[in-house]
């Protein structure tokens, strides 16, 4: 039979739909409503992993997302080819599907033989901290030697190695009240909170069934049904309530500021058929005006000699194995407890059959009415008993127990054989999200446990999470968290505890190995080692034994750990405190956190009208800001050097075509306008006549310059200002803070215009000959349109604001049109401009042309840290105006130093080398490091005009250095260059200047 | 102090362990100290280290409101390198990074200073000539920094994306090898139980709460949750809470505090060689001994003293590492936390005199401090006995924001960390 | 002179065919005159319309007047829209209705584009990407604000129950619609 | 992700706001008139508090519109936000929101 533990009937299994997966290369075999562990278990094998540091044999220990051992690489779609494998999956919270391929991790050469398991007779040495004490020598050995081992050795599955196949999707989501878990307490407050039907209700439960513990009760009874049947009433009356979400397989990972929850909805992993794109999993972003945490509880296992060998589980995970799927966990179960929940798991196991005998280390009489009623079942139950240890190594075979005297000694030892055990060390309220929403804890002693405190959000917990155990009460929590005083009559819960933190043993405790975090192979010498050493704080301990730093965050260790510590400094528990909880709950992909923003939507590709015309014509693009531009046309057979040196000659002997849309423009309008220029830019404005356009500069209230651009006057009230690509969000912003925030009086607003208007930049000695034919309404006359003016008229028959402006000194024109005539522009003056060779142009030849000027572009020869006189445009910098932004700046102490670094042209001895950008100017290279430098070269080309390389740099005193010989950096060395002005190229006629 | 060593190490295997002593002590504060460091963090405990055994002042206490370490010092994406662009930052970290090299050893403490190297990828023209920039300043200054192609990158790294095809191709990067990781705990403890070894006392879980002044104004006492303490100077160290310290002593501070965001994924078998940082798309990845994927993620904009942000933070900071490395999608985030820089205005560090005498001041290392911590604590040591500036920091005056001689590595190069 | 073809060109933005498809979708909208409006609200105190276009709507309205809408972005800022062929004859009226108002009128027709989202699950394919509460009690039919969407700002306005419009500068036309057709592909 | 009341169109997400400093810092009238050191303190010192911090906030993605905020930067809660212009609220005399537990 291949599920040989497999129970006849029950659990919440759908038996019509037998299903298999492959785990290890081998076929395991269940139905739908399993998990891999269910199913696993059902094959008669606990056997699951490798433990992290010591690479001990691992089985299951819990069904839930508290499962720190039983960890699988998952190939989710394996028929469909690769992307769709990750590691680290949790065995107990995988819904079994057929088809899944499935791996255990962290062990060579398999799960059976582990070489690393050597580990385990090296651990009296790999203890905690271990690696502070040693590998310090020889200090060559650590990066080559022992780090490598040290990272092998951990680590636990293998990180997915190809790009993901699957997709994801983002939703926010409002609502009224968001119930997390659907569990008795959840189920109740949802119900009542989406009574009356007014208000917005979503219900997420991270299981793939709705019901939490009730799945593995089929004993308790409410109002007369079986509590599954409650269940499923309760479900269906959720389901058919307009105003409800329910989201099953929806984890709450994230209690964030002001009610923002996050969870995560695994949508596809989970069909058989899932539609192709389906995302795989849905990031929900909730804001809640209240959310009610009904997240249950966690049960604590026992510590003890070897408790983490497979075959021992906790016990309400053995419950939920036998009463929800129908596996029998082994044989002969032995129940190891300090509390009344676990005897629910005996009679359970001994009602489907198990031979079943209870450790309770309780003493008879502090037990409740759960004793007599094992006992009544016919259950051994041996109370005042501890556990010493447990035998076997890869699968538990016995536990050998003993009697404790009221000293607290140990007595003669027994062994129990058993295939199976089922341990309970109390239970600890999931309070993760209460935490993260920043409420404070309290300890309530009588459950040993911390409680929801002091909120410190919108939120309420409600059932186990809140400290309530028995179902009836649980029940009434959660209709009072949902607003209602119904209460239901249930079966009574058996509960209770008397918290042990390690199980007292006869045995040498420095020999014993008894796990606190199984995950990290953290022991309780472990523990005691780093409280010896003066790690007291909890968060010391944490950090120096790893303990809780594992995937399942310590949710079964934390306690066991905390109480240890406690213990070990003789403080009370309240007293250390817990570490942090913090997001996420369990662990989510990057892929739900990243949701659609992967690819073409990582971040906005803008792209111009021109844009498809560059395309057809063979343009080659580069990133500038979120904009993708033309970098340059090349021909057949040119490089990118061929290619500028064609496209800027071109622009010098006849005329060049470029697309200047990205440029920012701002449309400022208003009575104020001119004062309000005044106040933002470094030069003045007032005089500035209608139809004309003046180079302004910007600046920081630091002093440095942070915008240049042209603008020009449309009218009395009305500039056209124009930006860098780059800066234009900024400068729109920086403008809009001053006028709402510092000068609110000024009747002035500002609009974003950049993608209102295409500009085309029609540039050379041929340039007014291919616009003028199509202008009309404008005097295109020298004397009428003068350099650095503008004219609004049409073009095309068009609307244009034509600009008689030049970036490149020749003659030229920006013809700026409403953009969604630009292409039909574009494409007419590019026909016409045949006639005389125009030359399309990117932005690599504006450089180009631009530094042969010596003209600066921002960010480019300034980098924030550059004043105006820096560069060279003091002359911009009005000594008139009272003030203007960044002015008072301007007049520190160290602004005026005469060793600023300033712009100058710089020449490499070769002419035909060009110097690197970014290079640094030296003036005697043979000093010894550190060599004193005195600039470096902000912009450096071939100028095919010029017949040579050219550059520009920011030299210490770089005016007073002109025809200085200096010292240049590059790949190999360093070549030898003259300083000079920076003015490259002269050309007849115009030039941009205030 | 016990030495730690493998010899010892096997020695003590045999008894369980039970031979090893406290790291350091737990003392009861004395009445007075020579230096009373306010906050035990990384820095703190490195000044505290270095005044004891370069100047011979062991008559220190350092004080820390929490647990040593707890601060920003434990919190931090262990990202070290030097290679800053001005002259005097590359003095400042490149002296912390001499240090780093030796610190295990001098320690006597692991703590696993893995030079990996560290990766600054270039995704557009004006990275390029900024990262160029830095490799000759560098390299001029003695300090380690090389330029790779887009193939190079993909070599040292390769897990990396050189596809031309995504949103920001990467155009090449600056590798610092000498640059790496540390395991920042380790930095802590081990300085502490160095610290403590030589007499220095270090008084956990005691808050600063004021400043007691002579008549002359100098520095006389520090107020804490456990008494008075008196202190014939002051060194403050506190990161994210300068300002409240500050604030509680009378000054204000050109620094503002806000939440910067970290977080690693699950542990994974080695996949990831080195660090890499990209400044266009902001990520910072690297994977840390214990296998998680270790990645910075920005900082929340507002000012804030609550170690926690918001998830569009986190997601932002996801998008960037995917876009990279698109096969990281799959795996998981297992943690993330909040630490609360201390953000200057040029966005490089203050270590200097205040205007009150014998209180001194090391803060602002906003985003970037971890990869200081010993060139600071040397040179903030150096101040604290001399009384006047290290030459090495003569240049983080507070001074400075009234003169305008920023040192804004930030504005010059776009880059943090 | 050449002959110029003056049709206007929307942007080159490829609908994903199986958003279409789809029972939510996404079509971009005819180009429509577009116009800026500014005016502080002490300048225009007690005016309901200006030149036709509602102005007393609150903040975060569209309002729609004889073919004239009106959105109000904010408490100084309104976005006019008419028909394309009347942009200049709106200016016109607009101004010359403002004589001695300070205000600022700015033509912004060929800056933005809009998309018409449409389909009973249209409120949850925007809140793929829009954090705002898009219920109909929240955002009723009328509704019109600016907000993001993923990564960009658009302006979102709803005029029915289940048809949107999402409005973003040119340039961000294809991601937006492609961030929409993705999100709208767990509807198909 | 902060949940922020715009003193215009009400609660709105964070990411649609835009957060600049402290508030109530004027520009000074005629800085040319100040020392270095006022200077500096305009630019760059900052109260940085551990509590109550008054702050400006604009509506980047939504009206647009700049307004302050009183926020506890201990806790992230706003207490009140208010538009540019008007003082800053005296807490003292509002009484605290109510908080139910
Ligand atoms: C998420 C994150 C990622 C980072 N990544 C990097 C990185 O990759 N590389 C890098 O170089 N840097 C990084 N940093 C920055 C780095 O962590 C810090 O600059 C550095 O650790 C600061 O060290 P510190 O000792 O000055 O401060 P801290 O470690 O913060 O120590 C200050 C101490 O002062 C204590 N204190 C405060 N007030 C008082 C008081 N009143 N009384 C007593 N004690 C007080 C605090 O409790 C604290 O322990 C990162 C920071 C964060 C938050
Ligand atoms: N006998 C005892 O001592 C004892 C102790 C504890 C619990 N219990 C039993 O446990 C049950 C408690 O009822 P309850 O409703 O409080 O809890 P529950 O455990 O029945 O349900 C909690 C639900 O919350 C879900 N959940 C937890 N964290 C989540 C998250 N972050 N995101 C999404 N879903 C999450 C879980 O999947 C689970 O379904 C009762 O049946 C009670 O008797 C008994
Ligand atoms: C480099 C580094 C690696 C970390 N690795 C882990 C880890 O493996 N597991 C874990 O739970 N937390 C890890 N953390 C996070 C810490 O648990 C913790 O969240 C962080 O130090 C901040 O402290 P706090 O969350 O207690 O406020 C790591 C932190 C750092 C700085
Ligand atoms: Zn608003």
């Amino acid at each position: 039979m291949s599920q040989p533990f497999r129970r006849s009937s029950g659990g919440h299994i759908d038996r019509t739909q037998p299903i298999t997966v492959s785990f290890n290369g081998k076929t395991l075999h269940g139905y739908r409503g399993d998990t891999i562990a269910s199913m696993l278990i059902a094959s008669g094998s606990h056997l699951a992993g490798r433990s992290f540091k010591y690479h001990r044999p691992r089985g299951i220990l819990s069904h839930g997302s508290d499962e720190p051992n039983a960890l699988l690489s998952v190939d989710w779609r394996p028929e469909k080819g690769e992307g769709r494998r990750d590691p680290n999956n949790r065995a107990s919270v995988v819904e079994a599907r057929s088809g899944l391929k499935t791996a255990t991790q962290n062990h060579w050469p398999s799960l059976e033989t582990d070489i690393g398991a050597v580990n385990d007779l090296l651990s009296p040495v790999f203890v905690a901290g271990f690696y502070y004490k040693t590998f310090m020598w020889p200090r060559k050995f650590w990066d080559k030697v022992y780090e490598p081992f040290i990272r092998k050795a951990a680590g636990l599955g293998d990180a997915p190695e190809v790009p993901d196949a699957d997709r994801y999707a983002n939703r926010h989501a409002h609502a009224d009240i968001l119930v997390v878990g659907a569990g008795p307490a959840g189920l109740s407050a949802a119900l009542a909170a989406s009574e009356d039907g007014s208000k917005r209700v979503i219900l997420a439960d991270e299981g793939f069934k709705l019901g939490g513990a009730l799945l593995n009760d089929v004993t308790s009874e409410i109002d007369g049904k079986p509590a599954a049947v409650w269940v499923e009433e309760m479900v269906a009356q959720l389901d058919a309530r307009e105003n409800v979400i329910v989201l099953p397989r929806t984890t709450v990972f994230g209690y964030y500021n002001h009610n923002h929850i996050a969870m995560v909805e695994r949508v596809a992993d989970h069909r058989d058929n899932a539609p192709d794109g389906l995302a795989r999993e849905r990031l929900w972003q909730v804001r809640a005006s209240k959310v009610i945490i009904a997240a249950g509880s966690h049960e604590r296992p026992l510590v003890f000699e070897n408790n983490d060998r497979p075959g021992i589980m906790l016990a309400e995970s053995a419950r939920a194995f036998i009463n929800r799927y129908a596996v029998l966990p082994g044989k002969s179960l032995v129940v190891a407890t300090c509390g009344a929940s676990a005897y629910r798991t005996a009679l359970d196991a001994k009602a489907a059959g198990m031979d079943v005998k209870i450790v309770d280390i309780r003493l008879g009489e502090d037990c409740g009415p759960e004793l007599a009623e094992a006992r009544s079942a016919g259950i051994d139950v041996l109370t005042g008993h501890t556990v010493v240890k447990a035998l076997g190594t890869k699968r538990v075979t016995g536990v050998v127990v003993a009697p404790l005297g009221n000293d607290g000694s140990v007595g003669t030892r027994r062994t129990l054989t058993c295939d199976c055990v089922a341990m309970s060390g109390g239970w600890t309220p999931s309070v993760h999200l209460f935490s993260q929403s920043r409420g404070k804890l309290a300890f309530d002693a009588s459950l040993d446990a911390f409680l929801p405190g002091q909120s410190a959000q919108e939120e309420v917990s409600a059932g186990a999470c809140h400290g309530i155990y028995d179902l009836s009460e649980i029940i009434a929590d959660g209709y009072k968290a949902g607003g209602s005083d119904t209460s239901v009559s249930a079966t009574a819960t058996f509960t209770g505890f008397q918290p042990v933190r390690v199980l007292p043993t006869d045995a040498d405790p420095k020999k014993v190995k008894a796990f606190i975090d199984f995950q990290n192979d953290v022991t309780a010498k472990d523990i005691k080692l780093a409280v010896r050493e003066g790690f007291e704080s909890i968060e010391h301990v944490k950090r120096y034994t790893t303990t809780g730093m594992a995937t399942d965050q310590g949710k079964t260790s934390n306690m066991n750990a905390l109480g240890l510590v406690a213990g070990l400094l003789d403080r009370p528990l309240p007293a250390i405190g817990t570490t942090t909880f913090r997001p996420p709950y369990t662990p989510v992909t990057f892929g739900a956190l990243v949701g659609p923003s992967r690819e073409d939507r990582f971040e906005p590709v803008r792209t111009t009208a021109i844009d498809p015309w560059a395309v057809a014509n063979g343009a080659e693009f580069e990133p500038v800001g979120q904009w993708r531009r033309a970098h340059y046309f090349p021909k057949a057979g040119e490089d990118m050097h061929a290619a500028v040196a064609r496209e800027c000659k071109a622009v010098r002997t006849s005329v060049g075509i470029f697309d200047a849309s990205t440029l920012g423009k701002i449309e400022v309008v208003g009575p104020d306008a001119a004062e309000f220029m005044n106040r933002i830019y470094t030069n003045a404005w007032a005089k500035l006549k209608v139809g004309g356009c003046r180079y302004g500069l910007m600046l920081g209230e630091n002093g440095f310059v942070m915008d240049d651009g042209v603008v020009a006057r449309l009218a009395e009230d009305r500039f056209h200002v124009t930006t860098t690509t780059g800066g234009a969000p900024r400068v729109f912003q920086h403008m809009e803070d001053y006028l709402q925030t510092e000068w609110p009086d000024l009747d002035v607003f500002i609009t974003s215009i950049t993608e209102q208007w295409a500009a085309i930049a029609v540039q050379g000695p041929n340039a007014r000959k291919v616009v003028e034919p199509f202008v009309s309404d404008i005097d295109m006359s020298e004397g009428a349109f003068p350099h650095m003016a503008v004219r609004e008229g049409f073009i095309c028959g068009v609307p244009t604001r034509l600009f008689r402006v030049s970036f490149t000194g020749e003659t030229g024109f920006e013809v700026n049109v409403p953009v969604d005539y630009a292409e039909a522009v574009w494409k007419t003056l590019y026909e016409e401009g045949r006639k005389y060779d125009i030359t399309p142009y990117g932005t690599e030849t504006m450089h180009v042309l631009r530094c042969e000027m010596g003209f600066i572009i921002v960010g480019q020869e300034t980098d924030g840290t550059a004043t105006p006189d820096d560069v060279g445009l003091s002359g911009l910098v009005s000594k008139k105006k009272p003030d203007f932004v960044g002015m008072r700046s301007l007049a520190r102490p160290d602004m005026l130093l005469p060793d600023r670094k300033q712009l100058v042209g710089i020449l490499a001895k070769d002419p035909n080398e060009v110097l690197e950008e970014g290079a640094q100017v030296v003036e005697d290279p043979s000093l010894p490091v550190p060599v004193p430098m005195i600039g470096h070269v902000t912009s450096s080309y071939f100028s095919s005009n010029c017949g040579r390389s050219i550059a520009m740099a920011m030299i210490k005193g770089g005016r007073a250095r002109i025809d200085q010989t200096v010292w240049v950096t590059t790949p190999k060395g360093f070549t030898e260059a003259t300083i000079s002005t920076s003015v490259f190229h002269t050309v007849q006629g115009e030039k941009v200047d205030a | 102090m016990r030495r730690f060593s493998l010899a010892s190490l096997l020695k003590e295997s045999t008894k369980g362990h039970t031979g090893w002593e406290r790291q350091w002590r737990a003392p009861e504060p004395k009445k007075e100290y020579d230096v009373v460091i306010v906050g035990g963090g990384g820095h703190g405990l490195a000044t505290a280290y270095y005044l004891a055994t370069v100047h011979g002042v062991t008559n220190v206490a350092i004080i820390e409101k929490g647990w040593i370490g707890g601060g920003n010092t434990g919190r931090n994406t262990t990202i070290i390198r030097s290679n800053y662009l001005f002259d005097e930052s590359a003095a400042l970290y490149n002296h912390a990074m001499n240090l780093w090299e030796g610190l295990s050893q001098e320690l006597n403490y692991n703590i696993m200073f893995s030079q990996r190297g560290v990766l600054m990828l270039a995704h557009n023209h004006h990275d390029v000539v900024t990262f160029k920039r830095h490799v000759y300043s560098n390299k001029l200054n003695g300090v380690d920094n090389e330029w790779l192609s887009p193939e190079e990158c993909k070599a040292f790294c390769p897990p990396l994306t050189i596809s031309k095809d995504i949103r920001y191709p990467v155009m090449g990067g600056a590798l610092q090898r000498k640059g790496g990781t540390a395991r920042h705990d380790a930095v802590a403890w081990g300085y502490a139980r160095g610290a403590d070894a030589r007499g220095v006392d270090i008084i956990q879980n005691c808050e600063v709460t004021g400043l007691q002044r002579n008549p002359d104004g100098s520095v006389k006492a520090v107020e804490t949750t456990r008494g008075t303490i008196g202190a014939r100077k002051v060194g403050v160290v506190a990161a994210g809470h300068t300002g409240v310290v500050m604030g509680r002593f009378g000054l204000r501070m050109p620094v503002e505090s806000v939440p910067l965001q970290a977080l690693v994924s699950e542990p994974v078998k080695p996949c990831f060689p080195c660090v890499v940082m990209s400044n266009a798309v902001h990520a910072y990845i690297s994977q840390s001994d214990k296998g998680e994927l270790v990645i910075g993620a920005g900082t929340d904009q507002y000012n804030s003293y609550s170690q926690q942000g918001g998830i569009h933070v986190t997601n932002h900071t996801l998008d960037a590492i995917c876009e990279l490395f698109p096969q990281f999608t799959r795996m998981r985030m297992l943690r993330s936390w909040g630490g609360i820089v201390d953000v200057t205005p040029d966005r490089s560090p203050i270590l200097s005199k205040t205007p009150i005498k014998n209180l001194f001041v090391n803060c602002g290392w906003g985003t970037g401090g971890f990869k200081a911590t010993p060139g600071s604590g040397h040179v903030f040591a150096h101040m604290l006995a001399t009384g006047e500036p290290h030459e090495i920091n003569a240049p983080y005056s507070l001074d400075r924001f009234r003169t305008g001689r920023l040192i804004d590595e930030a504005a010059a190069a776009a880059v943090s960390h | 002179m050449l002959e110029v073809n003056l049709a206007r060109r929307a942007p080159a933005i490829h609908l994903d065919a199986r958003a279409i498809a789809g029972p939510v979708k996404i079509t971009l909208q005819p180009s429509s005159g577009r116009l800026s409006f500014r005016a502080k609200q002490k300048a225009i105190a007690g005016s309901t319309e200006v030149a036709g276009f509602t102005v007393d709507g609150p903040v975060n309205s569209r309002r729609e007047n004889l073919g004239l809408a009106s959105l109000r972005l904010g408490p100084d800022e309104w976005m006019f829209l008419c028909d394309e062929s009347e942009t200049e004859a709106v200016v016109a009226n607009v101004s010359r209705s403002l004589d001695n108002v300070a205000h600022s009128l700015v033509d912004v027709s060929h800056r933005d584009v809009t998309f018409e989202v449409t389909g009973k699950d249209a409120e949850a394919v925007i809140n793929s990407g829009c954090p705002l509460d898009l219920s109909l009690s929240a955002f009723p039919v009328g509704s019109a604000t600016r907000t993001v969407l993923g990564k960009t700002e658009i302006v979102l306005a709803r005029i029915t129950e289940i048809t949107w419009r999402v409005t973003c500068w040119r340039s961000f036309g294809s991601y937006v619609q492609g961030y929409l057709a993705d999100a709208a592909l767990d509807f198909a | 992700m902060l949940l922020i009341r715009c003193p215009h169109c009400g609660n709105r997400p964070e990411i649609e706001f835009h957060c600049g400093g402290e508030a109530h810092i004027a520009r000074p009238e005629t800085p040319s008139e100040m020392t270095d050191q006022h200077w500096a303190e305009f630019l760059y010192y900052r109260t940085n508090p551990k509590g109550m911090h008054a702050e400006r906030w604009q509506h980047r993605h939504g009206c647009g519109r700049w307004f302050n905020a009183l926020r506890d930067t201990v806790t992230d809660k706003f207490a009140a936000t208010y538009e540019m212009g008007s003082p800053r609220p005296d807490l003292a005399a509002t009484p605290a929101p109510a908080r139910t537990a």
